[in-house]
């Protein structure tokens, strides 16, 4: 059987996440509680969250999540990120043995701050060094897999159910002011744990519920931009896209879901402010092949923010509710009432409007 | 009879019992097959003269005709086949090169045939077409601008010049001169009722039909006929056309039995002088030759207006197109070598190029690991022979598709391949004034538009299946196809996987 | 009033039309057999040359001399359409003498026939008008 | 509301009955016949004999005609005086009746000479009305000589129409060919040879002197026996009616292109007026069917207060007989054009630049079209002339023309 990368696979699944505005951490625990009653929406071979805010102490330095396969890959790992990077800490990612989750590969973390020689040497900036940096270790080094890489956050993923990987990752005793999360249902796949979500790259992630028909013609086009789809999953390729679209061409995370959701042509032509027209026309002509299109629900989590997305047709469910400072967005609203049983304003979002949500400038 | 004596490929088949001697046939065929007989109020048939072009057939009222491959055959031979054994007698007899028209009719690959496509199940839906918007607008053009904002942050939006259509086909090049008038009409009008483009090809551009100048692709070949300021600016797009699937590597020549009356004036030369297109642009000896034509096109045009850069698909295609895309081209038109023609060296026509769905396939990849493929846009043409020819196209990679031998069909052609004897009885291929009035483009453009309105309800039925509700996403989607029966090799070209994977 | 109009520009001169025009007011079910070896009497006559050519038929005038010239009183205008009562019809060719298209012609029994826009047989449309290759004829209203 | 009277029942009155229902639905019409049939084709009793029609299909207008169109119809009742100044008109059944408007459509009645010992004749008839043929009709058998006097359309009609149901038939005129007010010697002769082989004898150049009995005695000497005579040797127009209140008459009631005769409120149609012939450009009597019809039409209009004018009235007249027809229209002066083939003749003449008349035998196909261009003065400069010699076609027209002709947009 081929092992994920090697074939594209098809998954349904269930995201949910959370953020407060006023930047106010909160436990881990509740967003793989809130995972239960989506249960069916998975099937165990896959859930994983990622959690903002998680690292204050270490907040200038990339924290690098990362699975190996043995010892002497990490070895050899190693000696590549010192290549690269000042570590200023490494450790075990600390895990609870639960009969769930079985057949853990070596998970360690590093935090790192890129070697300014290096860099100079390359010609490249910080991020595009971190994110070639990640590409390559994911690429080449067989056994190493760099799972998260932005800073003051981290994903945590792992094969089995989301309530579980929560429970196996310890992540009540994290906290952070935004958190997402993901359980898979991969329709045909042993299960690999660097396959589950979120999916990141720098401090973007990315859970994605849906299976996007559009994926050679978006991976063909992002591959040109040295991005490589090791995973043939819609969350790599669709985080790829937004770090290209965001990081790469400046667009704002607007006119980014303008690109991956454009609106139907019939629609922008009835759009009544000339400037509106003319730009989700230029958008639409300009990243044609970015357009993404089949089912999607996902939530983008980003220093400072979370942004969800629909498809333009909304194939996939999705749900937002508030209640106070906070904003909960997940596949069903049981997963809201489980983290907040008074959430108000439950609404679903159309399709292809984007719910962008920040945190307060300087809380976090 | 004689040595030179070949018998006639087809016969004439007349039901006597159907035949009530109204001598339509006789009238509508130019070749002078038919012919009646007073005496015996029976019609008669001339075979020799017969090219089997169905008209009249197809306008007999009482089913009474119909022609058939005559079974009077030499003795079969694999390697000898009945064919070549006939071109070697032509030959012997005229010691000229042989001359035949539309596309290369050999049973050489046909890998669209061997291209299948997916369809959604269970684990994300099929978009319905009927239910839900299907987009087919496609724009063509460079795609590589910069994010520019203004003062207030907003997006400068600013682009290169683009060709809008509301579905990724266009009618590709046939001349005034090589078709008629009527058929350029029809082209015309339906490529304006459609929204999408026609192409002048080399002829020139008449008059009539400036008025269709923004559904038009104006082309500057070797020849250069009737190409002028107010031409270049008459269209939508200008199109250097370096060469042509039916005969790469040769020029072209329209004889001057052809260059009669308004085809003289558009082509601006003199009445009854052949137009004779060299086989090179006598100003592009290489690749930095074409950048300064290009550029040349674009100052006159004052960068308002597309670049396209037609070549024929060959051997190193990948490298050319890439060489174009650099070149300042905005778009790419590849013409693949079962394309058409109005008269070629049949040796050429049969043995000169490739496939084009290899070129594309290789062209779109290379252009993607120069990083340079959205820099251009792609339109390919040489057989495109329906809605799935254009789907597997357009996820092989091209933005666009250029058919014409269909569009032909679609006015009456009936593929006799003999347009180069200017006798064409659906009046297309001809300049004469009797046959070139049976098309009327008022029911030519009626079907075209018909033919293409069909064509983009099964495009849209097949993207739906796909759960694909915009061409875009459909670009260069290449895990949308498998192949069935190919090699390894011609998979890797093709970068599909084989059914089944 | 919708009327049978000729385009001159696309009459190929194939001659259909005849063959039709006969074929639809004989009422019968195959062409081969309602005109194989019969001489044919359409109500619509193709004039012209090898390069010019039109079909020409009943022009049902406004103000129509046949009607008005017919010594039996067999030719009136029935909504539109000048109509012959081929029962009244004696056969005097005074119609012929008046109508300035030459629209008007004997048939097979002598009674006068003309064009009726095939509001008489089966045909629905003119059959002229569905049996033209090339949209020569047309049926339309015009000013 | 006004009150319209049409005297006479014949093309014209029903011509003057839809043109003034053209223009006025409302207004009273009376119509006074002197015949007391529903008005039929008059030229049909040739073809009732022939048994090419009957009683039933002659009429000329359906059953309905006088209800659907509001005719008061006063049948078997003769107009005798006018009373221009009271407006009154005294019919013979001693009433009077009122009028705003008349249209007098006394057609014409047949002239007989005094020949001598013609009350002897038993059995002799004219050929104009239904009653003429239907008495005719009782009076002929298998076994029936059948003398015609007249070789006019009136007689030759009558021959054609009893061929069949009589022994024998001679004709004989004064004239020296048959049909002299409309055909020349050479087409005449052509008809004549045709009649003959159908035959039918000739006596031309020649007449009856005296009849006794069954017997006519000829200028020539010959004599003819004969059962049944048939006096068809001219018409003379109804005209009494305005002559005797001092309209201006001539061989015909004097009308203008509106169909006025010179009496106020009085109007003349059909064969007993003398209307503008264009083909002469002046007046003359065109005892003709089509003729008859539109004058009355255009003499309804302008009794109802339209407007409308009848001046390009040219004689025409299609003849057949025994399947041979003969078209003729216009006059034959000016110059001649023949065309001549195996049991054809065409003649056409013209005159400054136009045609003026034609006459066609043997082949008288789409003759319409040579009508119409005297008719509408069509200048032969911008026609194939030649060609239309030899065929009529509006082929022979130029492009535009045809295009006008055939719907603006050919």
């Amino acid at each position: 059987m081929k092992r994920e990368g090697e074939v594209r696979i098809p998954s349904g699944c269930a995201i949910a996440a959370v953020i407060s505005k006023d930047g106010n951490r909160m436990s881990g625990q509740k967003i793989y509680e809130c995972m239960k009653p989506m249960h069916d929406r998975s099937n165990g071979l896959g859930g994983g969250f990622a959690g903002y805010g998680i690292y204050p102490e270490y907040k200038d330095f990339y924290a690098f999540h990362m699975f190996f396969d043995d010892r002497d890959t990490r070895k050899n790992c190693e000696v590549f990120l010192k290549e690269r990077f000042e570590i200023v800490k490494s450790e075990i990612i600390p895990t609870r043995k639960i009969p769930q989750i079985t057949n853990e590969p070596d998970i360690w973390r590093y935090f790192v701050t890129p070697l300014k020689s290096m860099m100079e040497k390359m010609q490249t900036d910080e991020k595009e060094f971190v994110a070639r940096s990640v590409m390559k270790i994911n690429t080449e080094m067989k056994g190493a897999f760099v799972f998260s890489s932005g800073k003051n956050m981290g994903a945590f993923k792992a094969v089995g159910f989301s309530e579980d990987v929560g429970v196996f990752y310890r992540l009540e005793e994290y906290e952070g002011y935004s958190w997402t999360a993901h359980g898979r249902y991969p329709t045909n796949t042993p299960g690999w744990w660097g396959g589950a979500h979120p999916f990141t790259l720098l401090d973007y992630s990315i859970v994605h519920n849906g299976e996007i028909s559009s994926y050679d013609a978006n991976r063909r086009f992002i591959e040109m931009f040295g991005y490589k789809c090791n995973l043939q999953t819609d969350t790599e390729v669709i985080t790829y896209i937004m770090d290209y679209l965001i990081r790469v061409k400046g667009l704002t995370l607007k006119e980014a879901a303008g690109v991956i959701a454009a609106p139907f042509w019939s629609t922008i032509e009835g759009k009544s402010d000339p400037a509106e027209r003319e730009r989700l026309t230029y958008l639409r002509t300009m990243f044609p092949s970015l357009l993404v299109t089949g089912p999607f629900s996902i939530v983008l989590g980003f220093d400072g923010g979370l942004m969800a997305l629909n498809d333009r047709l909304k194939l996939r469910s999705m749900v937002v509710g508030e209640k106070d400072d906070k904003v909960y967005i997940a596949s069903e609203e049981a997963a809201i009432r489980s983290m907040e049983p008074d959430a108000e304003n439950i609404w679903a979002p159309t399709g292809g409007e984007p719910v962008i949500i920040k945190v307060k400038d300087g809380a976090y | 009879m004689s040595i030179r004596y070949i018998y006639p490929e087809f016969e004439v088949v007349r039901n006597e019992n159907r035949c009530i001697a109204c001598r339509v046939c006789e009238r509508q065929c130019a070749n002078e097959v038919h012919s009646y007989n007073e005496e015996k109020n029976v019609m008669i048939s001339d075979e020799t003269k017969c090219v089997n072009c169905q008209r009249c057939v197809s306008l007999c009222p009482t089913r009474a005709l119909k022609i058939v491959k005559s079974d009077c055959t030499l003795r079969e031979n694999a390697n000898w086949q009945n064919d070549t054994i006939k071109e070697i007698y032509k030959q012997a007899g005229s010691g000229g090169v042989l001359l035949s028209s539309m596309g290369n009719p050999k049973p050489l690959p046909v890998y669209w045939d061997k291209i299948l496509i997916n369809a959604s199940q269970v684990t994300n839906p099929p978009i319905d077409p009927l239910r839900e918007p299907m987009e087919t607008r496609v724009f063509l053009g460079k795609k590589n601008g910069e994010i520019e904002r203004d003062e207030n942050g907003n997006l400068k939006c600013s682009l290169p010049p683009q060709l809008e259509l509301s579905m990724p086909v266009m009618f590709s090049a046939m001349s005034y001169g090589s078709i008629s008038y009527n058929a350029h009409a029809s082209l015309a009008r339906a490529a304006t009722e459609l929204g999408i483009l026609y192409n002048t090809g080399e002829g020139g551009l008449h008059e009539d039909f400036y008025v269709y100048g923004p559904n038009t692709i104006v082309q500057v070949a070797s020849g250069r006929f009737g190409v002028h300021e107010d031409y270049l600016k008459a269209g939508a797009a200008v199109e250097i056309k370096m060469g042509q699937g039916a005969k790469p590597g040769i020029g072209g020549h329209l004889p001057g039995a052809k260059i009669v009356g308004d085809v003289s004036k558009t082509r601006m030369i003199p009445e009854g002088s052949d137009a004779i297109s060299p086989a090179p642009h006598h100003d592009i000896y290489s690749i930095e030759d074409l950048r300064q034509l290009v550029f040349s096109l674009k100052e006159a045009t004052e960068y308002k207006k597309p670049v396209i850069v037609k070549v024929a698909a060959v051997h190193n295609i990948a490298a050319i197109a890439s060489g174009i895309a650099r070149s300042g081209a905005d778009i790419i038109a590849i013409d693949g070598f079962r394309g058409g023609t109005g008269a070629a060296p049949t040796r050429i026509r049969d043995n000169v190029g490739i496939p084009i769905e290899l070129a594309l396939a290789s062209v779109d990849q290379r252009l993607r690991d120069e990083g340079i493929r959205n820099t251009v846009s792609l339109v390919v043409g040489g057989s495109i022979r329906s809605a799935s020819d254009v789907i597997k196209a357009i996820a092989l990679g091209a933005d666009a598709c250029y058919v014409a031998t269909a569009a032909l069909l679609a006015l009456g052609c009936h593929l006799c391949r003999t347009c180069q004897s200017g006798k064409c009885n659906w009046g297309i291929a001809t300049q004469r004034p009797d046959l070139v009035k049976r098309l009327n483009p008022d029911i030519g453009s009626e079907r075209l538009v018909n033919l293409m309105t069909a064509w983009r309800h099964e495009i849209k039925e097949l993207m739906g299946g796909m759960g694909i509700n915009s061409i875009e996403a459909l670009k260069g989607n290449r895990l949308m196809l498998r192949g069935v029966g190919l090699n390894e090799k011609e998979l890797e070209i093709l970068g599909i996987s084989h059914a089944g994977e | 009033m919708k009327r049978v109009y000729v385009n001159e520009e696309w009459c190929l001169g194939c001659h259909l039309c005849e063959y039709n025009c006969a074929f639809a007011n004989l009422g019968l079910k195959d062409m081969a057999d309602a005109l194989k070896g019969k001489k044919i009497f359409p109500r619509i006559h193709v004039e012209g040359d090898e390069k010019i050519s039109y079909g020409v038929s009943c022009r049902h005038c406004e103000d129509p001399m046949c009607i008005k010239s017919c010594i039996a009183g067999a030719i009136s205008k029935e909504n539109g359409v000048v109509t012959i009562d081929r029962s009244k019809c004696v056969g005097c060719l005074t119609c012929v003498l008046v109508c300035p298209y030459g629209a008007l012609a004997p048939s097979e029994e002598g009674t006068m026939q003309k064009c009726e826009l095939c509001v008489k047989n089966s045909c629905g449309e003119p059959a002229c008008v569905t049996g033209c290759p090339n949209k020569a004829i047309v049926y339309e209203e015009r000013g | 509301m006004s009150e319209y009277v049409i005297i006479g029942n014949g093309t014209a009155a029903a011509g003057c009955i839809e043109g003034i229902r053209s223009i006025d639905s409302e207004g009273k019409i009376t119509l006074i016949s002197k015949e007391k049939y529903k008005v039929y084709s008059r030229p049909l009793i040739s073809y009732l004999l022939e048994g090419k029609t009957d009683v039933e299909r002659m009429k000329y207008r359906g059953e309905d005609f006088y209800e659907k169109n509001n005719v008061s119809f006063f049948p078997g009742i003769s107009a005798t005086k006018i009373d221009a100044d009271k407006k009154e008109i005294s019919l013979d059944n001693e009433e009077k009746i009122s009028y705003d408007k008349i249209c007098v459509s006394t057609g014409s009645s047949p002239f007989v000479p005094p020949f001598e010992g013609l009350d002897s004749v038993q059995k002799k008839f004219s050929f104009m009305t239904l009653d003429d043929a239907l008495s005719l009709k009782e009076a002929i058998n298998p076994e029936s000589r059948v003398l015609i006097v007249g070789a006019g359309l009136i007689g030759l009609k009558c021959a054609e129409g009893i061929k069949d149901l009589v022994k024998e038939i001679t004709v004989c005129d004064l004239a020296d060919r048959i049909l002299s007010s409309i055909l020349d010697a050479e087409c005449a002769g052509i008809m004549q040879k045709h009649l003959e082989e159908n035959g039918i004898k000739f006596l031309l150049s020649d007449s009856a002197t005296k009849f006794e009995s069954n017997k006519a005695y000829m200028k020539s000497g010959k004599e003819v026996e004969f059962d049944v005579l048939v006096l068809a040797i001219g018409v003379r127009a109804n005209i009494s009616l305005v002559k005797n209140i001092e309209g201006e008459v001539n061989r015909g009631i004097v009308v203008n292109t509106k169909m006025e005769t010179s009496v106020k409120d009085i109007y003349a149609a059909g064969d007993c007026s003398e209307g503008y012939d264009a083909s002469i450009g002046g007046n003359r009597v065109l005892a003709i069917l089509p003729n008859a019809y539109m004058q009355g039409f255009c003499a309804g209009v302008n009794m109802a207060g339209g407007e409308k004018e009848f001046s390009n009235a040219i004689p025409m007249n299609s003849i057949g007989f025994f399947g041979l027809h003969v078209m003729t229209a216009g006059c034959y002066d000016g110059e001649c054009f023949e065309e001549k083939r195996e049991g054809v003749l065409k003649r056409f003449f013209v005159k400054d630049n136009k045609l003026i008349g034609y006459m066609l035998i043997g082949e008288t196909d789409r003759a319409g079209i040579y009508t119409s261009m005297i008719r509408e003065k069509v200048p032969l400069d911008t026609v194939d002339f030649e060609l239309l010699r030899k065929v009529a076609t509006t082929f022979a027209f130029s492009n535009e023309n045809r295009r006008k002709k055939f719907g603006g947009v050919v």
